[in-house]
């Protein structure tokens, strides 16, 4: 066997630590060139959308074409406000994490423009069930950052009650639910959310979020089906931003076809769209709201984008991809492009952006001082512990009452 | 008071609790139009529409995921697995998910889904159609495990566990659906008419989580079992002519230990009867328990009656069956001294 | 809640008992339509004939189109001969269950030139990886009839030792694989065979076979997904007999989508064809497998066909379709099919049919007075039950070595 | 012989196999180009080539599924699964299809993979990057379960379990990755370098499956225990300065009961230890099969130490954590009388 030559194929890297970076295997299309068919359109009618590449800000960061979402200024600096947030938030509770005061982090930088423009584009009373590196939507929703920090810490605030690695946050008030740690279980419960809303005869929708590597995971599977088969009123995002982990998106399935083709494939409408234009991820979020919304069905947005930074604080990047990749990604920065639109049409600067910045960095390191009076992992004051034992079942079981009692025995031998 | 068997009993349960809560659903592969491949779901679509009670696509995973969705969005999903050794693709919808959120989201959300299943062998059914994997589900903390042994505990089980608004894995011994069986496949079949209990209210009752039930009392040997094994053990017991309290557990977790231990404690003496393979399965935990908390009152070892450590041979089936011989076999070990 | 209508889509049933049939919701096209493309063709350019339907044999029975695989009449006798086979074989074997002799059994009448045509187009060193309703591929590899009816009787000459559920058969020496009674399990692994079959640089290549039901499973995805990513050397075949026991195929997401699009939208090749037209079938699977052994990749087949039985001998399928159906579908009977087009080219007669029924039916007699002479599931010669200790692992861990001690005293106290 | 931590033992037993025979192949997430999230597969996609240390798709289930039919066609994979926690979605492929193919075939068929993941929490991994579900797999039957403590076992233990021709779910402390650890937090960390099973040869050589090995010989008390564990027994034991028997299981199915009985029939007392949850786990069957053959030797109640009953918290983890203190309450509870 090993005399014969291997004929598997296997996906080969763009590029590795020291290549040049090289995104030619990146199907782009101008900005303007897809039209923007009526949200009832069906499902075969998609696989252009799914082909192709809805795109708005052009590189002279004018809005072109049909899908133009027309948002006046003041939610354009709304947006930006919420981007330039996630983006401070982000490198804050990096450096604390590596100062040792949280066990991890999850950085969605490069990515911000996904959950705050769908965020702003779904209603309220909509349900989000949101990935690890989805911290904008409850920038949006109005989380307050304390809490989310605080949360981060296992503090006496910690709306987990310590239970749950940092990032893990949920909401039930802004409906965000419960972050999971395994991968895509957070698809079909969505779907089922959406079939219950539609069973209840409510106007209400669901959306999720996975990345590219998740798509490959069964649940990608299960919510496509009922999704295609009950028509269900959600929208199903796969932020495709290269990579899952060490690996690219190719060996997610993305070298033979679209992410976004999984839709039609699957039989639910599919739309590809540029992550990193907030206008053109705005616009496809409203219509794919529309559509589900008016009862026509689900949606699968993929939303192209590229990871800037690590996969976590565990992670380093440098090993398997090059440093500049992202500075030589071809649909660049959310922010950036952002920001150069608003001054493009004379509602934004240099000056007042810095002054965001700075508003915003000093926000959040008062959010941060208020958080650590809460505890820290390392510093009290900290949540009691018997709270592990709470909250398994509504009402606490003889065995675990007993072992409550085991562990008090051992906490105050000390 | 009505005749029921268990199929009918189940029936009964969803019928009521959907005709009370508008948010129970019904769901699984079959369950709709078909009444599923039991009939334990029969005449429930036509009752309340394809809307409550709901054909699915085959993919247990799914089902699952997405009655976990449902149950957060305020309704109390009912679904069925159509064998429970189909369940396995949903494992992680069960164990990562709807065990999990309670705790995960301190409270704040929650699925108040019951997943029924039969499970079970002396069907014919070959390996992919007799599995009892309670032992497994009994070891993922935020999940709860029952198993009814008789037509009124399936209603009132039933009935208790879609009313909880925590998870519930509800195990059906199909071996028992139309009526007791004894362990012997070669006495004609007896249906429930004639047993006690399948006397069933016609109405609404529960029969309450966490609540084991001594079905026959007895001071020189205890018997702790459940679902098909219940009637296996009592004709042992009545072969035997042994003097035994047999205990139905009903409910694997949470488990009412306390009814089990009080019953060792007075008999010195204890064997676990289940169908399910031997070998880290859910009669471990009972011995274990029980013989951390009767070691002092235990006069001989505590014995396990149990499948084998094999798949369940479809040829083979009365050879695997843990039937009236090995109960008594373990009974004269555990009565010796 | 209950007060609102609920919007849930359901689908529903395009004829229920009592109904006319009612077929108007199967995308058919006429013999000869689509055209036969390279099989190097790019994924992409698989859309339509995933979308559409290659037929080959038209009303009048004869052959149409760049599809004809050009077989010889010998070949069609053969073909013609192995369908009847497969269908006197089930016809036979559900009756002896009726008569309580083997205690379970799945009939494949009405797709029998699926697995006849599919195991005559392969190699005999591919790998195949059957459901329980594809025993046409036994029977072209070979197989002896005594020895499946044998794993039916569960007897002394049973292959699975008695261990399996009547038609789970396998065959190493043929290469067909151990059937499941796990819907979809075999899907990733016959792509994981190929996978191997690539890694050793061999020619060989993998089939697997499910039903339009099974689609939904989880495995279904892990296939496409490795399948694509890899490129694997495999076809993977959907049998869409339009029913999953009591559901019809809408159920499985049929309704917005034909399976063979599932292909495409994953990443790999897909075609959709006449399940019931020898020629057709033959021809595409000729077609993926050439794609295959060549290296450029995986293939999903949809099968349009008709389960022409009930589900298994436990179903009743008059409580939920009507009783006319299989005569009301458009695509005929397969065996019908081809035995027409054999006597429309001259190489067939209804005196010669009638002859071969009457010879079949004879050897099926004969096989099976030799199988039950080897005992039957109520009367000797038995197995040995002690081999349900065996096999579980090469070799015989303690515990199970106690167990078997235990077992023989247990049986001694007889 | 050279200093080797567990990650260094293992990716040296990977690098032996495949060298030796060439139908070995690593697979998973991560593990080719970068390695391993764990490094544990560092280096042998350089050596060996991509088609032979394969980077997949995110898909537990895909995974073991390819890897089954690899074997069936005369490949030996070894395939990662990122952390134990992950493994579910795998479930069904290890259950219904792994653990029964030779069975169901007669012999016919089998999949010699073997499944590789780390387990175990103390890391601050939280509820999904900590769990032991070691007694899930152990009680199905047809799989092989096993956990070494030292790299000088997970070595020979891997590579025994690359060449056995049955399948085994082969689950990695990670705590004790890089160094073994006593249950004290504080304490700062030890290498694997100055402990002596941190010797390891550089060569081939294998450790048995189904051999429970005497880490410390004892007369008063028999501590049964694995993985992690095993160092934070030994530690309690001195700590205590009790003279307990320890045993490391290593192998949990096929158990090495024998072993176990011997000492425990000595000492007359016995305690088990694992960090996995206690309802239902693997504890429960090592405590009732040593009760069933051990009853008339034992002195006291068998005790078992555990994780409690909850998922793994992240904030709590050493509330959580069978450390020491919880040991020796054992031990004590264990020895009087
Ligand atoms: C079921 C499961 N398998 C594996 C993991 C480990 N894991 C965590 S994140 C990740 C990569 C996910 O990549 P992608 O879906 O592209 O999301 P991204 O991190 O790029 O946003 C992996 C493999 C997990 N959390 N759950
Ligand atoms: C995992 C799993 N779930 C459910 C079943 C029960 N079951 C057996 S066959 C079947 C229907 C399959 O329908 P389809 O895939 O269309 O195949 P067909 O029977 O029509 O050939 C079901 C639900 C099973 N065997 N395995
Ligand atoms: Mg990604
Ligand atoms: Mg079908």
């Amino acid at each position: 066997m090993a005399s014969k030559q291997s004929r598997l194929h296997v996906p080969s890297a763009p590029a590795r630590p020291g290549d040049e970076p090289d995104f030619s295997y990146l199907k782009l299309m101008p900005a303007g060139r897809l039209g923007r068919p009526d949200s009832h359109v069906k499902v075969n009618e998609t696989h252009e959308l799914a082909s192709g590449l809805v795109r708005v800000l052009d590189d002279n960061h004018e809005a072109q074409g049909q899908w133009d979402p027309h948002l006046d200024a003041k939610e354009l600096q709304v947006a930006l406000r919420h981007m330039v947030m996630t983006r401070i938030f982000d490198d804050r509770m990096q450096r604390v994490q590596r100062q040792g005061k949280i066990s991890f982090y999850v950085k969605s930088t490069g990515e911000e423009a996904v959950s705050v423009a769908q965020a702003m584009a779904l209603q309220p009373g909509d349900m989000l069930f949101p990935s690890y590196r989805n911290q904008g939507l409850f920038i949006v929703r109005g989380s307050n950052l304390t809490d989310l920090m605080s949360q981060c810490l296992s503090n006496t605030r910690d709306m987990c009650k310590g239970r749950q690695l940092p990032v893990m946050y949920h909401s039930a008030e802004d409906k965000l639910f419960s972050i999971s740690g395994n991968l895509t279980t957070q698809y079909p419960q969505a779907v089922g959310w959406a079939m219950a809303s539609a069973i209840k005869g409510e106007q209400h929708i669901a959306a999720a979020w996975i990345g590219d590597g998740s798509t490959a995971e069964a649940d990608f599977h299960h919510a496509l089906t009922f999704a295609a088969v009950y028509q269900a009123p959600v929208l199903l995002n796969v932020v495709n931003n290269q990579y899952a982990i060490s690996t690219f998106q190719a060996f997610a399935g993305g070298e033979q076809q679209t992410f976004a083709a999984r839709g039609p494939g699957n039989g639910i409408a599919g739309v590809r769209v540029d992550g990193n234009d907030f206008l053109a991820v705005y616009a496809v979020t409203q219509w794919a709201a529309e559509r589900a919304r008016a009862g026509a069905g689900a949606t699968l947005i993929e939303h192209v984008t590229y990871r800037g930074s690590a996969h976590s604080t565990s992670d380093d990047p440098t090993r398997y991809r090059p440093k500049e990749e992202w500075a030589a990604f071809p649909l660049g920065d959310p922010i950036e492009r952002l920001k150069q639109h608003l001054i493009a049409n004379g509602d934004w600067s240099d000056a007042r952006h810095d002054a965001l910045v700075e508003e915003l960095t000093e926000h959040v390191t008062a959010c941060w001082r208020e958080a650590t009076s809460y505890g820290t992992l390392n510093e009290g004051p900290h949540l009691d512990a018997s709270l592990m034992f709470e909250d398994i079942f509504e009402k606490m079981p003889a065995n675990l009452r007993a072992q409550r009692e085991q562990w008090r025995r051992e906490k105050s031998g000390d | 008071m009505a005749k029921m068997n268990m199929i009918q009993a189940l029936n009964s349960a969803m019928d009521i609790a959907m005709d009370r809560d508008p948010s129970v659903v019904v769901m699984g592969e079959d369950v709709g139009y078909f009444g599923g491949v039991f009939r334990c779901t029969d005449g429930l679509q036509r009752k309340y529409g394809e809307h409550r009670c709901i054909d699915t696509p085959i993919a247990e995973g799914g089902i699952i995921g997405t009655a976990i969705g449902m149950g957060v969005n305020g309704l109390r999903p009912v679904a069925e697995i159509q064998f429970a050794d189909y369940i396995y693709p949903g494992f992680d919808q069960v164990v990562s998910e709807l065990a999990r959120l309670r705790y995960r989201s301190a409270g704040d959300f929650y699925a108040p889904v019951t997943i029924r299943t039969p499970c079970g062998g002396g069907i014919r059914g070959g390996q992919t159609h007799s599995q009892s994997p309670e032992g497994i589900f009994a070891h993922v903390s935020g999940i709860q495990v029952v198993m009814p042994s008789n037509p009124y505990d399936a209603k009132g089980l039933l009935l208790a566990s879609i009313e909880s608004d925590d998870p519930v894995v509800f195990f059906e011994p199909k071996r028992i659906y139309n009526g007791p069986f004894d362990g012997d496949p070669d006495k004609p079949a007896v249906g429930w008419s004639s047993h006690p209990q399948g006397e069933v209210p016609e109405g609404y009752y529960t029969v309450p989580l966490g609540q084991a039930n001594v079905v026959r009392e007895g001071n020189d040997v205890t018997i702790v079992t459940y679902g098909t094994m219940v009637h296996v053990a009592e004709a042992a017991a009545r072969a035997a002519d042994v003097d035994a309290e047999i205990i139905d557990v009903r409910s694997l977790q949470p488990l009412d230990l306390e009814t089990l231990t009080t019953s060792v404690n007075k008999t010195g003496r204890c064997v676990i009867a289940h169908e399910a393979t031997r070998f880290s399965g859910y009669g471990a935990e009972l011995s274990a328990s029980i013989q951390e908390h009767c070691f002092y009152a235990l006069e001989a070892p505590i014995q396990r009656v149990t499948g084998w450590d094999t798949p369940y041979p479809h040829a083979f089936e009365w050879d695997y069956f843990p039937g009236q011989k090995r109960i008594i076999a373990a009974l004269e070990a555990a009565l010796e001294d």
